[in-house]
């Protein structure tokens, strides 16, 4: 073995050189890069303890295009005043409500301007769950990372090949 | 320094000397057309920085001079390989010192042209497009398909023919031996590879003639499919196509005449074969106007209005000069000097051949530009005015078509010299025998 | 499987160029330097076409507002290599901007040079990209753009249509144009519903459509009175 | 005259057809949780509709406004707007790009460097307020209260305009003018009915239109109000539909539609209408019995002094006759013939005259003429005649309380016009003003305030009025934009666009039914602007007294809402709503169009606001006797008025003698002598030596009075028609152009006694031969970005040439050569 790499050592250097900068570039680009929210929210709890339902919330999401990520005009008609819970993502949502300042959440489901997604279309008219796209939200602990289900295009169309419904183009583009 | 390479015992000296001796005048050729090339790159990087704004088209003359090159260099393109694999087909024997030449011009001017359509788009980084999504029914997509087709046929037809003279250059040693060893596939002329190699190229240029055909008919293709008056006709396959191979035999022409004074080949490149090719010229200057006077005639009697309305501006409008010109050059010119015994000098035939390829090049203008010009809503009449741009580029495709075949000769030799022997060689016997063999009386040795 | 159609009343339409404006504005045109617009590099998918007959004095000026035909067999969705321009089976002739390679084999393909093509990249000073109409998506430079029916106020009708379970009205679907026309010269609508007035209208006496003999078969039917 | 409920139909046609339009988007609104609304506004894409009127032309349009989480996107026509049933124009869809106009004045600014340098430096509200109030305290405080003018360039009945007057008449200032006025176009009206009112026009049941100029589907007061019109007519079956015969010497928008082009000499419509006069009244066509029971002097007549004065009959049959006129118009005698015969034959058929006719030197007397044929048709208070529309029972402002410098500031002579040269019934003259304030006769201008508008631009003499500007010691401008005008003023305290304002509008001139509009902000505005309405109330709390007390409200919306109120009391009308229906309507008509609908007065104005207007069609019975307020009681076709104002004049230059009254008759230019100065007649245009040509300018419905220049969109829709953008042009007769030599798209010097301009000529038939057509609009010198350096304006080669009677730019009156500009 010693001998081989004597042998050719250029060989050896140029291949174990190249092995490396493939680690770093799949570190880099490999691994999907997570979104940090503001706050921790956990879905879990407020579907289990609080029991609501997405809509509670997510108040628009049977009547209009998007499905409107709540803010605190909306937590604050139960986070009023004293806590519930003594977790810390509590008071800083307590903390933003006095404050009146508005949660800077991130959004991470997204589309691009030339294509018009409809949540009214998919849930109200096409009776999807929101779990088809979303996963099952309810069991989050802690706010999803990165989208469960990426919003390409081609998955846009395998589900409508799955649900046999339109390709138009003009259907989603604009 | 490495050691001079001995060629001059050879018995085709001059063919050899290209290669071997390298003058000032070849370094400053080069460098005046990498000038320009560079130019126009800087030209295409702003073309592409800015988008197509910087021509000068607009929203009804939305083709210029991008398809007007295009269809012009895939014309040139014909020359070649169509005029040699016809004179191969019909053992003519004056064939052995042009074809060789005739298929470079083919391969460098099919590169350029291919290209065109591309400096053409608004969105060159979406070119892939045509391959994810393409749609079948359109005629850019039959002509992507034609020309690649046209370009790898054309390519190894060019290359078929050199493998024996690399064979000769590499044995001949040098600095290059490698690339021409590498290029040569081991060449060893032995009569196995001989057969071989002639069954290639026999089936080669059979197989040429229909792709070349089909790509000019294509192109015409993407004119008369739309319904624009003055494209929509179906004599324009043929047109073109004949439009092409005539344009082709100019710039084969003019590039035997140049070559012949810069390289020295008046032994090679005798009087007859100039006869013989302008001879030709002649025809399909003959043939030209014929299509181009039907075309219209067609267009005139029918008289349908939109038809009028352009063959009125073409006559009239403010392309007529161009319109005329185009008649004179194309048609008056060449006839008068072809026709005329006295005329038909090498300077007279050089002469006819030039104006030729811009005739040419003004038909193809004729075409594109006065049917975008006259729409058939009643907008206001658009003029077209080439950019800097526009022109820059044009000049460049010129340039690097130059350059290619420059460098060529640098490195190949522009005649076959392999043929030349072999016609020194079996040529004489072989066409004794033909001839014997067309005559009446006992056959003489014909196998 | 509606088929909308326009039908616009010549005899009605005055010629005051509302449409345009109208066109412009929801639809997020791009307005070129004026050096551009010199250079004819206006773009406008409604535009004003004005025929003079007659010999003065007694001259007839015709004018006409011309959209893009959305023919029933349209010579433009042939010829695109990549499939950007295509005829959905509502007879809407869709432009994709984000496929579109821009060879702009479309426009001259349309016999009604219906299509602008972008040739520089499309501006607007901050301020008035406040009021860009959300629904309409923005061109890129180097890609063809027309006329589109303002589809994307059907995606929306439809919706509505679909989540109370009805059919589309008529004129519950119409483009900015016939919208705001005050002539009401342009009526909009479909053309396989025998009740929608587009329907009634394409069949009277008046009717006609531009350039019938190419048979493109335009679904935009003009109505003028023979003399 | 009760309106018909079948053509009240017709009309609501378009409405009734646009209500399904109307709700297009709102859906998607109406199941949304109303909590939602409120809560989030921002991301949603909420859509959101609010009703307004239109600002950027003084047509009056009800708009309904397309916002998406607050944010105006779109504009479209209001459908339940009776004006504009949902119609628009181009330029009211670019009403976002003034809104969002990069060059608007964000804040207050004070001129440093010399007037018309456009140098400013910023200025706090309550500095510039304290500022211009100390100045007007200062003014009052020693009685010189009426050197404040005050020029209103809204040509609109706007709540506005007589807020203004409100404040200038408590401040004791005579200076209040508007400009272009309206008072000014209704003389001929008052001067031969006496009632200074424009007609509304009964187009739906008249079977015949002869309109002298008149480009109301363009130029009109309301364009869009005529266009439905016009396009209910082309609804009526053939034998039913009307007949419209343009005159004019361009084919303008409206002469496109018309039925038929008469091409006419400009500035000789007056002789052209009495040419037709003549024909009536030769072949007996006209309305004997109206015009025996209700006209005063048609016939020859004899004053109690015993004199015999010269009729209108004798007149017309003397001097008027086809050859002479055709000779004169240059319309050959048998069109002449032709169309008086089918005004006569299909009555009751209407005769209109404006723009063409009346934007000349000879413009009172042309349209008097034009409207003396009405007369003869007997065309009043009669169905497919002409009517007056009447008030809205909307509240007056408190009445003025003058202390007494605000009543010696009044009793002070307006220096809008001055009277030894000219009428009392002129409202205002730019030409007049500006001498005056240039030779501070009859005493100088201290102050100037500028309310909308852009005189130097509009006016002819500019120049001039440059230098008076510069005189004047405090100009105050309450532009949003820096034009031409507001470059010349000290300080510039920036209003609201119409889009962010409040604002009550009435009775659009000629459209024919009374209505109130409500303009109100649709967001909250954008810079640190204020309403102009509010800084005067502000400004009358700084000068108090009298001043504070006649504008007794807190902001402007206050004062609109006082206004209002009456009409809710009043009970009259209805608030335009989606309920205007044809079975609804039935029932309204049998309770005399009264609707108590509203249970309270904030319910009323919660719904007038929602809907953007309330309208009255229903016109109340009034005899023809009430129609005329002359002196005679009747039309006069012998204006006593006139004659009266004249002898007046004659008066001022001391005794009764001839050369007195040669005196006058010459400073107001008027040829004629004798009975016909006060007739109808004819009066020759001013020749010009070597200036062969007519230049005539119109405006387009892209740009009415360069206003639109500073809206790209606007600028590239300019010449939509011959596809020009950004650029004025030149139509030229292909006659003529052969003359000079000129081809299609060249480029031509327009050369007059005053100056030069350099355009492209499009040679074409659609004006006459020897006429020059060039639409006003562009060639701005300042007004933004857009606007700035972008095509020529015509009027910079008008000769300063008025109309002396009225007062209002000669705007067809220059005489022009061209050539080709190499």
């Amino acid at each position: 073995m010693r001998k081989f790499i004597k042998h050719n050592f250029r060989l050896f250097v140029i291949a174990s050189s190249a092995i490396f900068v493939l680690m770093i570039v799949w570190t880099v680009f490999g691994t999907r890069h997570t979104i940090v929210q503001p706050i921790e929210y956990n879905h879990k709890i407020h579907v289990e303890e609080a029991d609501l339902i997405c809509i509670d919330c997510h108040l628009s999401v049977e009547t209009m295009s998007s499905a409107m990520i709540p803010n605190i005009e909306i937590c604050q008609e139960c986070h009023s005043d004293e806590p519930f819970t003594d977790s810390p993502e509590e008071i800083k949502l307590l903390k933003y409500i006095e404050e009146e300042e508005h949660i800077p959440w991130q959004k991470i489901y997204s589309v691009p301007d030339h294509v018009y997604f409809s949540h009214r279309r998919h849930v109200s008219i096409g009776d999807l769950e929101c779990s088809n796209c979303h996963g099952n939200v309810e069991e989050l602990e802690s706010p999803a990372p990165y989208p469960s289900w990426e919003p390409t295009m081609d998955n846009c169309i395998d589900c409508h090949k799955q649900y046999k419904v339109t390709f138009d183009c003009l259907s989603c583009h604009r | 320094m490495p050691k001079k390479i001995q060629y001059e015992n050879e018995l085709d000296a001059p063919l050899f000397r290209p290669i071997y001796e390298t003058g000032k005048g070849f370094y400053i050729t080069v460098g005046i057309l990498m000038l320009i090339i560079l130019w126009a790159l800087i030209m295409y990087i702003t073309q592409i920085w800015f988008g197509l704004g910087v021509t000068g088209m607009n929203q009804t003359i939305t083709w210029g001079f991008y398809i007007i090159n295009f269809v012009f260099f895939i014309g040139i393109s014909h020359a070649g390989t169509l005029i040699s694999a016809i004179l191969r087909l019909s053992r003519a024997e004056w064939r052995r010192p042009i074809t060789r030449m005739a298929e470079v011009i083919t391969a460098i001017v099919l590169a350029i042209g291919g290209l065109h359509p591309i400096l053409d788009l608004g969105r060159p980084d979406r070119v892939l497009n045509i391959f994810t999504s393409g749609r079948l029914q359109s005629p850019l997509l039959w002509d992507v398909t034609s020309i690649t087709a046209y370009f790898t046929a054309s390519t190894v037809y060019l290359y078929l023919p050199m493998i024996p003279d690399i064979a000769k250059l590499r044995d001949k040693g040098g600095k290059l031996t490698w690339f021409y060893s590498f290029l040569s596939w081991g060449w060893q002329g032995t009569e196995h590879q001989k057969k071989v190699l002639n069954r290639a190229i026999s089936i080669l240029m059979i197989m040429v003639i229909p792709i070349a055909i089909s790509v000019h008919t294509v192109i015409s293709y993407i004119f008369s499919m739309t319904l624009q008056p003055g494209w929509h006709s179906t004599i324009f396959g043929p047109y073109f196509v004949v439009g092409a191979i005539f344009s082709g035999i100019a710039v084969l022409l003019i590039l035997m005449i140049v070559s012949r004074k810069v390289f020295h080949l008046e032994d090679y490149l005798k009087k007859i074969h100039f006869q013989y090719l302008s001879t030709l010229l002649l025809i399909m200057a003959l043939l030209w106007f014929y299509f181009t006077f039907s075309e219209f005639l067609t267009g005139i009697f029918g008289s349908e209005p939109h038809e009028m309305e352009i063959i009125h501006y073409k006559f009239t409008g403010p392309y007529a000069l161009f319109f005329w010109g185009m008649l004179l050059l194309n048609f008056i010119i060449p006839v008068i000097i072809l026709s005329i015994k006295r005329f038909k000098t090498i300077t007279g035939i050089l002469i006819a051949s030039i104006a030729v390829v811009i005739g040419m090049w003004l038909e193809r203008l004729n075409i594109v530009v006065p049917s975008l010009a006259n729409p058939r809503m009643e907008l206001p009449i658009g003029i077209y005015i080439p950019s800097l741009v526009e022109w820059s580029l044009f000049l460049g495709g010129i340039a690097v078509f130059i350059l290619g075949f420059v460098l060529f000769s640098k490195f190949f030799p522009l005649i076959s010299i392999w043929e030349i022997e072999e016609g020194r060689e079996e040529g004489i016997k072989e066409v004794e025998e033909r001839v014997h063999s067309y005559l009446p009386g006992k056959e003489t040795g014909s196998k | 499987m509606p088929k909308w159609a326009m039908v616009i009343d010549l005899d009605k339409c005055t010629g005051c160029g509302d449409c345009i404006a109208a066109c412009k504005l929801e639809n997020n045109i791009a307005i070129v330097s004026p050096e551009e617009a010199n250079d004819g590099r206006v773009m406008f998918w409604m535009d004003m076409i004005t025929i003079y007959e007659g010999e003065y004095p007694n001259i007839r000026v015709k004018r006409f507002p011309k959209p893009c035909f959305h023919c029933d067999n349209p010579p433009c969705t042939k010829v695109c290599p990549v499939n950007a321009t295509y005829k959905n089976e509502e007879g809407l002739i869709g432009q994709i901007y984000h496929r579109c390679i821009g060879c702009r084999y479309c426009m001259v393909a349309c016999p009604y040079t219906a299509k602008v093509f972008n040739w520089l990249e499309p501006e607007w000073p901050d301020e008035f990209k406040n009021c860009f109409n959300p629904d309409v998506s923005l061109r890129m430079m180097g890609v063809v753009e027309k006329c589109s029916f303002c589809a994307h106020r059907l995606l929306k009708v439809k919706e509505d249509a679909d989540s109370d379970e009805r059919e589309i009205l008529d004129n519950e679907y119409l483009p900015a144009c016939s919208e705001s026309c005050p002539a009401n010269a342009i009526d909009f609508g479909d053309l396989e519903n025998k009740e929608s007035r587009v329907y009634n209208l394409s069949r009277s006496s008046r009717a006609y459509r531009e350039m019938e003999d190419l048979g493109t078969e335009p679904k935009v039917i003009y109505l003028q009175k023979r003399e | 005259m009760e309106i018909k409920r079948r053509e009240f139909l017709k009309l609501l046609g378009g409405v009734s057809g646009a209500v399904a339009i109307g709700t297009y988007g709102c859906n998607q609104v109406i199941d949304v949780p109303e909590r939602l609304i409120e809560l989030a506004k921002k991301g949603l894409g909420i859509e959101t509709w609010k009703n307004t009127i239109c600002g950027q032309c003084p047509a009056g349009c009800g708009i309904k406004v397309r916002l998406v989480d607050d944010i105006p996107v779109y504009i479209k026509g209001n459908p339940l707007y009776p004006v504009n049933q949902g119609g628009m124009c181009p330029s009211g869809h670019s009403a976002l790009e003034v809104l969002f106009n990069p060059d608007r004045i964000k804040e207050p600014l004070k001129r440093i460097g010399i007037p018309g340098s456009n140098k400013w430096e910023p200025l706090s509200w309550e500095e510039a307020l304290q500022k211009i109030a100390d100045f007007l305290i200062k003014q009052r405080r020693n009685n010189k209260s009426h050197q404040v003018a005050f020029l209103d360039g809204s040509e609109q009945n706007s709540l506005m305009s007589e807020h203004i007057a409100q404040f200038m008449k408590a401040y004791g200032s005579p200076n209040y003018y508007q400009y272009p006025s309206v008072k000014n176009d209704s003389v001929p009206y008052l001067l031969l009915q006496g009632t200074q009112q424009i007609p509304s026009y009964d187009f739906l049941n008249t079977k015949y239109v002869l309109s002298f100029g008149s480009n109301f589907l363009e130029e009109g007061y309301s364009p869009i109000y005529y266009t439905k019109l016009y396009t209910h007519l082309k609804e009526l079956t053939e034998k039913k539909r009307t007949r419209f015969v343009q005159i004019d010497s361009r084919m303008s928008l409206t002469a496109i539609n018309a039925d038929r082009w008469i091409p006419i000499r400009p500035g000789t419509y007056g002789a052209l209408a009495l040419g037709v006069a003549y024909i009536l009244i030769r072949e007996e066509l006209y309305d004997n019995e109206f015009v025996s029971k209700h006209t005063f002097g048609f016939e020859d007549w004899v004053d109690n002094e015993g004199y015999t004065h010269l009729g209108f009959k004798s007149n017309v049959i003397g001097n008027y006759y086809p050859e002479q006129v055709s000779k004169i118009t240059g319309v050959p005698g048998e069109t002449i013939l032709e169309i008086a015969r089918e005004l006569g034959n299909n009555k009751p058929s209407l005769v209109l005259g404006d723009q063409g006719s009346a934007d000349n030197t000879n413009g009172t007397y042309s349209q008097m003429a034009i409207h003396s044929l009405n007369a003869l048709l007997g065309n009043f208070g009669k169905e497919g005649g002409l009517y007056f529309t009447d008030q809205p029972p909307l509240a007056e402002l408190p009445r003025v309380q003058e202390d007494e410098l605000a009543v010696k500031g009044n009793s002070q002579p307006p220096i809008g016009c001055t009277y030894n040269t000219s009428f009392k019934i002129m409202d205002f003259s730019i030409n007049s003003f500006t001498k005056n304030i240039l030779s501070d006769n009859p005493y100088p201008v201290s102050v100037l305030f500028l309310y909308k508008g852009n005189p130097l631009f509009n006016a002819l003499n500019h120049h001039d009025l440059a230098e008076a500007l510069k005189k004047i010691p405090l100009v105050i401008s309450f532009d949003s934009f820096l034009t031409e005008t507001s470059e010349y003023a000290d300080i510039i305290l920036p209003d609201h666009t119409f889009l962010e304002k409040w604002d009550e509008y009435s009775n659009i001139p000629s459209v024919g039914f009374n209505h109130v509009g409500i303009q109100q902000p649709v967001i909250e505005p954008l810079f640190d602007t204020r309403n102009s309405a509010n800084i005067l109330i502000e400004l009358g709390d700084k000068i108090g007294g009298t001043v504070s007390g006649s504008l007794p409200f807190e902001n402007f919306e206050k004062e609109i809402k006082f206004r209002v109120e009456k009409i809710y009391r009043s009970g009259e009308g209805a608030i335009i709503s989606e309920g205007l229906k044809g079975d609804w309507l039935e029932y309204l008509q049998q309770r005399g169009w009264q609707v108590g609908r509203y249970n309270s007065f904030d319910e009323f104005w919660k719904l007038i606001t929602k809907h953007g207007g309330w309208w009255n069609p229903i016109k109340k019975e009034k005899g023809i006797k009430n129609i005329f307020k002359t002196s005679s009681g009747k039309f006069e076709f012998y204006s006593q008025l006139l004659k009266e104002w004249t002898d007046e004049l004659v008066l001022m230059k001391g005794n009764d003698s001839h050369q007195n009254r040669e005196l006058v008759l010459s400073e107001l230019n008027i040829n004629a002598r004798g009975d016909q100065v006060y007739l109808p007649h004819y009066e020759a245009v001013p020749v010009d030596e070597h200036m062969p040509l007519y230049l005539t300018t119109y405006k387009l419905l892209t740009n009415r009075n360069g206003q639109s220049s500073n809206q790209p969109m606007m600028q590239e829709m300019f010449g939509y028609t011959s596809h020009q953008s950004w650029n004025t042009w030149a139509e030229i007769h292909p006659a003529t152009a052969k003359d000079y030599g000129i081809s299609n798209e060249d480029y031509i010097w327009v050369e007059s006694s005053t100056g030069s301009i350099k355009l492209k000529a499009i040679v074409n038939p659609v004006v006459m031969p020897n006429v020059v057509a060039i639409p006003f609009g562009l060639g701005h010198t300042s007004f933004g970005r857009y606007a700035k350096g972008h095509g020529v304006n015509p009027n910079s080669v008008m000769k300063n040439l008025y109309d002396s009677l009225n007062g209002n730019p000669a705007l067809q009156a220059t005489k022009i050569t061209i050539s080709l500009a190499t």
